[in-house]
């Protein structure tokens, strides 16, 4: 059966509360452990496999492997020293969805997600992220 | 006979929180026609999922729609599942089930206060958002995220729950029964409230079950038609939980339909936190080719029955990709309740299914002169018009 | 009634078509593009199956496969082969209303015509797009974006 | 001097800028208390706790770029902010503010005022029609529906005091508990008359639940769907003046007043409630008082409003007009039987 005015006396009960509204821009939230940001590379751990660019779902990882010229000249006899590498990770940051895909793929765990969350930009030019 | 006025509602309307026509013939205040047009949110996802392994199709698909995320990748991964015959594990299948109860409350509260604002009440509309938190809160606690969860992988979930976070959500519970239990009491009892949606955009049993209705809908018509029960799956054959069915046929019935889905819904957390299986939560190794085959699989969301179409073809990729969002089904027949109504129960009928076009339409549109009946523009055109209007008259550009 | 005797009726009812059981609840049962609307009759008055959750179309490179997945207490999932060159359907849409959303669809996207559909209009694709274009058959040509977003990926 | 005296009354106080600072800190308060009530904060950052907020509202809305539609009727387009605007400022130039006599004051200006509240509902109307587009039609036709409800039982209402008083002079209206013949009680015996005057206040202001022409999720701004710019300004400015002017109207004529007496009454003994609901005071005390006095009974008011709001959903067409004439034109008649027959008996 209603009855009016069911809410005023809640309706009170806030008036003398405090309101829950957060100072956004001012007062940022606590993201929780293992929340989905932007994903950062370690360059010394990757080994050019390439899984996280098939896996990707936006297309949005781009892996260079560079293969940079010997510092020491071969030695006669010796077996030659491994050509050294140089990974560089393209990092599309409008396209990625922060699925965190390539954290789970990555056998060397060279990708890991930080906390970042305000990715937002002007320019898509600054959303390119170029990592070494 | 008053005349009949044409009354476009949409793309873009202060009540549609998603892009959707709808097209109604009124006579002062009362509706005679009703069509609707979508399309404006359709992405090609379909498409797009043919040339994507399954893995990236399993995030694809999870951003169909962000309030239903985790329904539409356990519908996937249900069906994929299905294709390589894997057996997920206990553990992984009951926080799969927690995932998709939780996501259930606070799709509802969601809802409700949707609902509320659709008839002006945006107290409740705010109160229920404020409840809403803790929802959200424990949803970030345990996937990271608020809207994508990310949770599901084929075989299993990607994320395992600890002992903290498993206490921390059941004391969370018992105060979201008891505001829920306060906000059923606010929705049946405001007289202004009570007036708006009772006996409104009625839809009988027999239409619903012609129309094919679904979810909260078709239930509120009463269709006992759960696909929880009917074609169990995850943890649910070993959950204990009612249906909840209502006979007003009505947006009251709809209102009561959720509220006690919501009370449910929480008993069922409650199931799922004290009986949590230990063990593995996902299968070790996957294969990344998938046999040849279809496979069917069927989800109750929030909104209702959500069906997956999944062909395999032996290959990584996915030969074809259906999705049917439960608002499909219910979206021809909630326009259709709402002819001779008053134009002021538009808004509240057309969103008492719930309606989620994101999910429905998986592209743009042009305008066109109705009464003439030729083209005006097309989006191409209109945005170029835009850009070279600034570009001229305010010196903008872009 | 359980799933065991869903199949025998099944059988029963649908003699020239072979009935194939997967996943505990589902039956996939072939049938002829002109049997349809019997099917979904006699499963309607016969088992009480009616709901029509949905119709695939799937582009199976020699024809297409029309799905309709009927479900109740089972899921009954009839396949319709659809000849490439005359790619027309019965309309489900008088026998049962809810199918009519399901077949504008499918007319977008595959360019398949259901016969006497009540309310052909386009569902999903836009209005000024390209006649004759179904963007679920494998040997459409989708028309690509003109222009790139500047300072985006570029275009593959 | 005299023509001086009354472009003062006209221009600064009781009139045009009294009236606009005044109605802007009632908006913002409405809006802080309606905040609070749902657990927000409302207006933070312009001025203390967002009190220029409503300004800033009014200002930014000032330089916007301002949009007559093709099919549109220009003149009329400009012409109805404008009336609407002037009719409110004028009815607001007769509420007795610092004094319990305004500088215009005449016996009959109850009636004057509550005809001119009624200009804005009209003009909102015409804006609709004007406008020619679905939703202001639909809104404006709802406007002239919802004035044919709420009408007749405000204008009961309001003129239950009046007939108590024996007086159409708001001023003699709100003095009248605390004179010679008249007595404090006479306040509770208008309950039932101040609750419908409350209800019809809203549904004239169209806020929740009666905010059906304006109802967003349903007919986007109703009348004033099109306006834009420097219009639609004038038009927010106008709501916020009838909201004062509204709730002040109802303040006087039901709470009591505050200050000189006009000529020709004389005062009774001033009670403790005397003290606290009204009273008199003589000179610049009578006049600052006064003042006060109104702005905090006009503030209750608005708090009254604001808890409606808060406390409602909207509800349809229909259903205004059946709860008008099933519920608050019966009540108010019935209050004026209740007041009739107090003064059959002599017992005011």
């Amino acid at each position: 059966m209603p009855k009016a005015g069911v809410l005023v006396p809640e309706l009170f009960r806030n008036l003398r509360s405090r309101p829950v509204t957060r100072f956004y821009p001012f007062e940022k939230a606590e993201v929780p452990e293992g929340f989905r940001g932007t994903p950062r590379f370690k360059a010394e751990n990757c080994i050019g496999c390439k899984v996280c660019m098939r896996d990707c779902p936006s297309d949005a990882i781009h892996i260079e492997v560079q293969t940079l010229p010997p510092t020491e000249p071969a030695v006669e006899g010796q077996p030659a020293p491994k050509p050294k590498k140089k990974m560089t990770m393209v990092l599309y940051l409008d396209r990625c969805v922060h699925c965190a895909r390539c954290a789970e793929v990555c056998p060397k765990d060279a990708i890991a997600l930080d906390k970042e969350f305000e990715v937002a930009a002007f320019s898509r030019d600054s959303l390119r992220l170029v990592q070494e | 006979m008053p005349e009949t006025i044409h009354l476009p509602i949409g793309p873009q309307h202060p009540f549609l929180k998603e892009p959707a026509k709808f097209d109604f013939d009124i006579q002062g205040e009362e509706i005679v026609g009703a069509r609707m047009q979508m399309g404006y949110n359709h992405r090609g996802i379909e498409k797009v999922c043919e040339d994507r392994n399954y893995f990236q199709c399993l995030f694809i698909l999870e951003r169909i729609c962000g309030i239903c995320s985790h329904s539409h990748t356990t519908a996937f991964v249900q069906a994929v599942e299905k294709l390589l015959e894997l057996e997920v594990p206990k553990r992984g299948l009951y926080l799969r089930t927690l995932v998709c109860e939780l996501e259930r409350l606070h799709s509802h509260l969601l809802w409700l206060g949707v609902a509320a604002h659709e008839v002006g009440f945006d107290t409740l509309f705010m109160y229920v958002w404020r409840d809403r938190e803790l929802i959200m809160e424990i949803l970030e606690e345990i996937s990271g995220n608020r809207v994508n969860y990310a949770i599901n992988t084929i075989g299993g979930v990607r994320r395992d729950l600890t002992e903290a976070q498993r206490k921390k959500i059941l004391a969370s519970i018992q105060p979201l029964l008891d505001r829920t239990a306060y906000y059923a009491g606010i929705g049946t009892n405001e007289p202004s409230f009570v007036a708006r949606i009772r006996g409104v955009g009625r839809m009988s049993k027999e239409r619903a079950i012609e129309k094919c209705a679904v979810g909260p809908f078709g239930r509120a018509s009463g269709v006992d038609m759960d696909i929880r029960r009917d074609d169990p799956y995850g943890a649910y054959p070993e959950l204990e939980f009612k249906v909840i069915t209502s006979d007003e046929c009505d947006i009251y019935g709809r209102v009561l339909v959720r509220v006690y889905e919501i009370v449910e819904s929480c008993k069922m957390v409650k199931q799922i936190l004290e009986n949590l299986p230990e063990g593995d939560i996902a299968v070790k190794k996957v294969m990344r080719r998938v046999p040849a085959g279809a496979a069917v699989s069927r989800y109750e969301a929030p909104r209702g029955e959500d069906v997956h179409y999944v062909r395999g073809n032996g290959t990584e990729k996915p030969e074809r990709v259906k999705v049917r969002a439960p608002t499909m089904a219910n979206l021809e027949a909630a326009t259709e309740s709402v002819v001779g109504a008053m134009v002021a129960d538009i808004p509240i009928a057309i969103a008492s299914i719930d309606p989620c076009f994101s999910c429905t339409d998986r592209t743009t549109v042009a305008l066109k002169d109705r009464k003439r009946g030729r083209r005006l523009t097309t989006w191409a055109e209109l945005r170029r018009y835009g850009i070279d209007w600034y570009r001229k008259n305010r010196r903008i550009s872009f | 009634m359980t799933v065991t005797d869903y199949e025998t009726d099944l059988k029963v009812l649908f003699p020239g078509s072979e009935v194939r059981r997967t996943q505990a609840r589902t039956f996939w049962i072939g049938i002829e593009r002109d049997a349809l609307l019997d099917a979904v009759k006699t499963l309607r008055d016969k088992l009480g199956i009616r709901h029509l959750t949905t119709i695939v179309g799937e582009d199976m490179r020699d024809h297409f496969l029309l799905s309709y997945i009927v479900s109740g207490s089972v899921v009954v999932v009839l396949q319709v082969k659809v000849d490439r060159e005359k790619p027309e359907v019965p309309t489900l849409a008088l026998v049962t209303p809810g199918a009519a959303v399901y077949e504008r669809e499918l007319h977008d996207l595959l360019g398949i015509v259901p016969v006497g559909h009540p309310d052909l209009r386009r569902q999903v694709l836009p209005e000024d797009w390209p006649a004759g274009v179904y963007p679920l058959r494998k040997d459409a040509v989708l028309p690509k974006p003109a222009a790139e977003a500047e300072g985006g990926k570029p275009n593959a | 001097m005299n023509a001086l005296k009354v472009a003062l009354y006209i221009l600064v106080f009781p009139g045009f800028v009294f009236q606009s600072l005044y109605s802007t800190f009632l908006e913002w308060m409405d809006r802080k208390v309606y905040a609070r009530m749902q657990n927000r904060r409302g207006p933070m950052y312009t001025g203390w706790a967002g009190m220029l907020q409503p300004v800033a509202d009014i200002f930014k809305l000032l330089s916007k770029e301002d949009i007559v539609p093709a099919q549109a009727d220009r003149r009329a387009f400009a012409f109805m902010p404008i009336l609407s605007l002037a009719a409110v400022i004028t009815a607001g130039l007769y509420i007795p503010v610092w004094h319990l006599r305004s500088f215009n004051s005449f016996e009959g200006d109850l009636i004057v005022v509550a005809y001119l509240l009624t200009i804005p509902s009209f003009s909102l109307f015409l804006a609709g029609w004007f406008s020619v587009s679905p939703y202001s039609l639909i809104g404006a036709t709802r406007v002239l529906t919802q004035l044919f409800a709420y009408e007749v039982p405000f204008f009961l209402a309001i003129l239950t005091p009046a007939v108590i008083a024996g007086s159409w002079q708001i001023s003699k209206v709100a003095v009248f508990p605390w004179t010679a013949t008249g007595h404090w009680w006479v306040l509770p015996v208008e309950l039932i008359a101040f609750v419908v005057a409350i209800l019809t206040l809203q549904a004239k202001l169209e806020r929740v639940p009666f905010d059906i022409p304006e109802a967003e999720t349903e007919v986007v701004g109703g009348p004033l769907t099109e306006y834009s710019g420097k219009k639609l300004a004038l038009f927010r400015l106008e709501k916020d003046i009838l909201m004062y002017v509204g709730s002040a109207l109802v303040a006087c004529v039901f709470l009591g007043g505050f200050g000189a007496l006009p000529p020709g009454l004389e005062r009774s003994e001033i009670g403790v409630l005397g003290v606290l609901l009204g009273g008199y005071a003589p000179g610049v005390a009578g006049v600052l008082l006064g003042a006060v006095h109104l702005a905090v009974k006009t503030a209750f008011v608005v708090f009254l409003l604001s808890m409606l709001r808060a406390a409602c959903a909207r509800i349809r067409i229909d259903q205004i007009v059946r709860f008008s004439w099933r519920y608050l034109a019966p009540w108010s008649v019935v209050q004026f039987l209740v007041v009739l027959l107090f003064k059959a008996k002599g017992a005011m």
